[in-house]
């Protein structure tokens, strides 16, 4: 049968990636960004391409590695701050960002994954983000269309998986990428452990085999904390 | 002497209903957590995932793969259930979250929010405030009632880009309260804060309101 | 607090129902049916009602008690076989039925509860089902506009529940109850049992208790079979 | 001799590959799952919310909450998963399955299917069918050549209320396989049954059809 899993994230993304290829990468911050397979995008040199994701990475990590390699032409996320390169490059217009809101992106994802080439929200309505797309009443309230997306590849990361490619996230750092890795033409998965196929109970699946095509166990993960905030111990 | 901060976010935190599901935003939003009534149970919503938000974790408890929706590091709890972000949005676009309490920049006495960008600065994105401020059942805002300059921020009409047009239904500054109809109805001065007197907000604010003190 | 628990499905319907509202009820064919709270609709002699869900029960299981006590006015369903006085009632037009393609119908509930008004899906597209829809081309092919559905009441049967009304479902009994919970105004949850709040992990709930208005431990479960198939052991 | 049921579905098993998602619908489809060809791997979507579908239970070990879309009692295996009906029908519409094997009243020599209703007769309902036939990469039917009448089923133009309007890939009948264009390409009888004369097929067969044997 089919093997599914790679040696390592370069070999994972050879001979698919394209110069001015669609790109969507999961993560919200640097929570449970695909850490190996970005490098590895990184090193794949494809250039012109469209990144799909919440952030495009912040200074010195994630996505800001291939956005700094000069690979980006265009970004669809809802977030970019704390991104001095990305600001620059925006400001002097050497990169197109289209915001989206947060849960639009994500809908958009998912439909794109779903078939669902199109759909109404009242998310943006009466905002920039309406501007040149089609506003439509039901039921005596306003909406907006807005449409699904798909990607040539898709990177995600998960904490689990098993050789058939079932996925199993953690905490906060699911986020984007389950709806992330319906909408890749190919997508490519990242996880901390690979454990033997029957492992995970049927009903703890995130996500299904059938969406990853590629597999890779990640290496020197860095998950780098954006803010971190403590509380004291009580003093006993 | 106007409200505090702290006297703004414990005046947001009476919105608060037992058995409520909650999102919070950034900044004077969050200080809310730490103000719920005794005796009512609320539950935080986290738009990146997670319903069920604990408090900050003891240094040895944090986990990167658990943080908020600004990127703190924080805990969960026994009722805490994740989930991903398309889920997260059907749950607050679907009306399912009772209540959001988030900052702006300029309310207009029609209910108008705008809280994510001004033209000529560098634009973050809107994150999830559009779908927020869309989606939400009641939608509280708390934000200063003026600029530093002393120019009013709530207004007739916002001269920001919007984050939501229609949007808004109660407004909390450092002065008062105003109840707002999103569908037209104007704007009702329903509260003054501290020792603020009514002339005091007349003269610091743009939009038209009514009075029900 | 407010607590969720209800002795018994009588008690989680009482003062809730009305004659002319719409129920949605999950389950595929007889599996994952909340059996006691269909008692319960049944004993609450509403009336008039619309019924969504995959199916309309079997002859004497399920929705079938509702449909035999003269409660339902029109159905909305995907598959409505082996179910005689259904059948009888619509070759007399006694019944409205609105046949849904499946997939359609689980997004147009999903719909419902994530606030999206209508999408396109190509299903449908060119048969009955889009007669009297509009339609339209997205890239060149065709696709057929559908809208969301709420629900007044919406009943589940979930396998465990804590008493947030956070909820796990069993295998295929999982099938419409999701969506169903999140498009109910009130949303019932039947369960098998109840388990203390913390016993869940987080990662593996199904339902986020944020759905669940009210939530009960059936009794007595048939959980009848409608096709036994099975296959003889090997000898040894 | 024409093909028989299972001749028929060892025909469409030949058209599964190595690492295929197959969905199979109810009648002959079904046969197919026993007819894999060796070495290959297929794994079997049920569109009640599961992949990974494995055979028949043992008489002890039947489950209530384990049937498939024709609420057979069956089993799972080690890789299976479980799924709402939305994410199931998502996995379909979204185009992830790569083949769907099901029945048919009349097929058009433009792809076009009937087969979930037939006027004056109770409409059970289309169930799945429509949303597996507008989604799935390929879609193959498989049914007789000829109602018992001696009426062709494949025909220039579906009488019956349509299931999908061009969206046949591959039509399997006792008489041979034809290969047919969704988009207005036409149909091409590729193979024939056993012993079954070209002439036979002609004679029986009301679409129009090109002859690539």
């Amino acid at each position: 049968m089919k093997l599914k899993l790679y040696p390592d994230a370069h070999a994972a993304l050879e001979g698919i990636t394209f110069d001015g290829m669609t790109v969507m990468s999961g993560g919200f911050g640097l929570c449970g960004i695909p850490e190996n397979l970005i490098v590895a995008l990184r090193d794949s040199g494809a250039k012109d391409l469209t990144v799909i994701g919440n952030n495009v990475g912040c200074d010195e990590h994630g996505m800001w590695l291939v956005l700094a390699n000069n690979q980006i032409k265009k970004v669809l996320a809802s977030y970019v701050g704390e991104n001095k390169i990305l600001e620059s490059r925006f400001m002097k217009s050497e990169i197109e960002i289209e915001f989206n809101p947060q849960g639009t992106l994500a809908e958009r994802i998912r439909a794109g994954g779903a078939g669902i080439p199109a759909f109404y929200t009242r998310t943006g309505y009466g905002t920039k983000v309406a501007e040149g797309k089609e506003t439509r009443q039901f039921n005596g309230d306003w909406y907006v269309m807005e449409t699904g997306l798909v990607s040539d590849i898709s990177l995600v990361k998960a904490w689990k998986a098993d050789a058939e490619g079932n996925l199993v996230y953690r905490k906060t750092a699911r986020n984007f990428n389950p709806m992330i890795a319906t909408a890749g033409k190919i997508t490519i998965a990242e996880v901390e452990e690979i454990v033997p196929v029957g492992s995970f109970d049927p009903d703890h699946i995130h996500t299904p085999g059938i969406f990853v095509q590629r597999l890779v166990v990640g290496k020197h993960y860095v998950k780098h904390i954006e803010r971190l905030t403590t509380r004291p111990r009580e003093k006993l | 002497m106007a409200w505090t901060r702290e006297e703004m976010a414990a005046r947001a935190a009476q919105e608060l209903k037992d058995g409520f599901y909650v999102n919070l935003g950034i900044g004077i939003p969050t200080l809310v957590a730490n103000l719920i009534p005794p005796g009512i149970q609320v539950t935080l919503q986290s738009e990146n995932g997670m319903l069920g938000m604990g408090p900050f974790p003891y240094e040895d408890e944090v986990d990167p793969d658990l943080i908020n929706a600004g990127k703190q590091t924080i805990t969960e709890l026994p009722q805490t259930s994740y989930f991903s972000s398309a889920d997260s949005f059907a749950m607050i676009r679907g009306g399912h979250i009772n209540l959001s309490i988030l900052g702006g920049m300029q309310v207009s006495a029609t209910g108008d929010l705008a809280n994510w960008m001004v033209p000529g600065k560098m634009v973050k994105g809107m994150g999830g405030a559009m779908d927020l401020v869309a989606g939400v059942g009641r939608v509280v805002v708390v934000m200063e009632h003026c600029e530093k300059s002393g120019e009013s921020k709530f207004k007739p009409e916002c001269a920001l880009p919007l984050t939501g047009k229609g949007v808004v239904d109660l407004l909390i500054t450092d002065l008062g309260v105003f109840e707002i109809d999103r569908r037209g109805g104007g704007a009702k001065l329903i509260e003054l804060a501290g020792d603020v007197s009514l002339d005091e907000v007349k003269a610091k604010t743009e939009a038209p309101f009514t009075v029900a003190l």
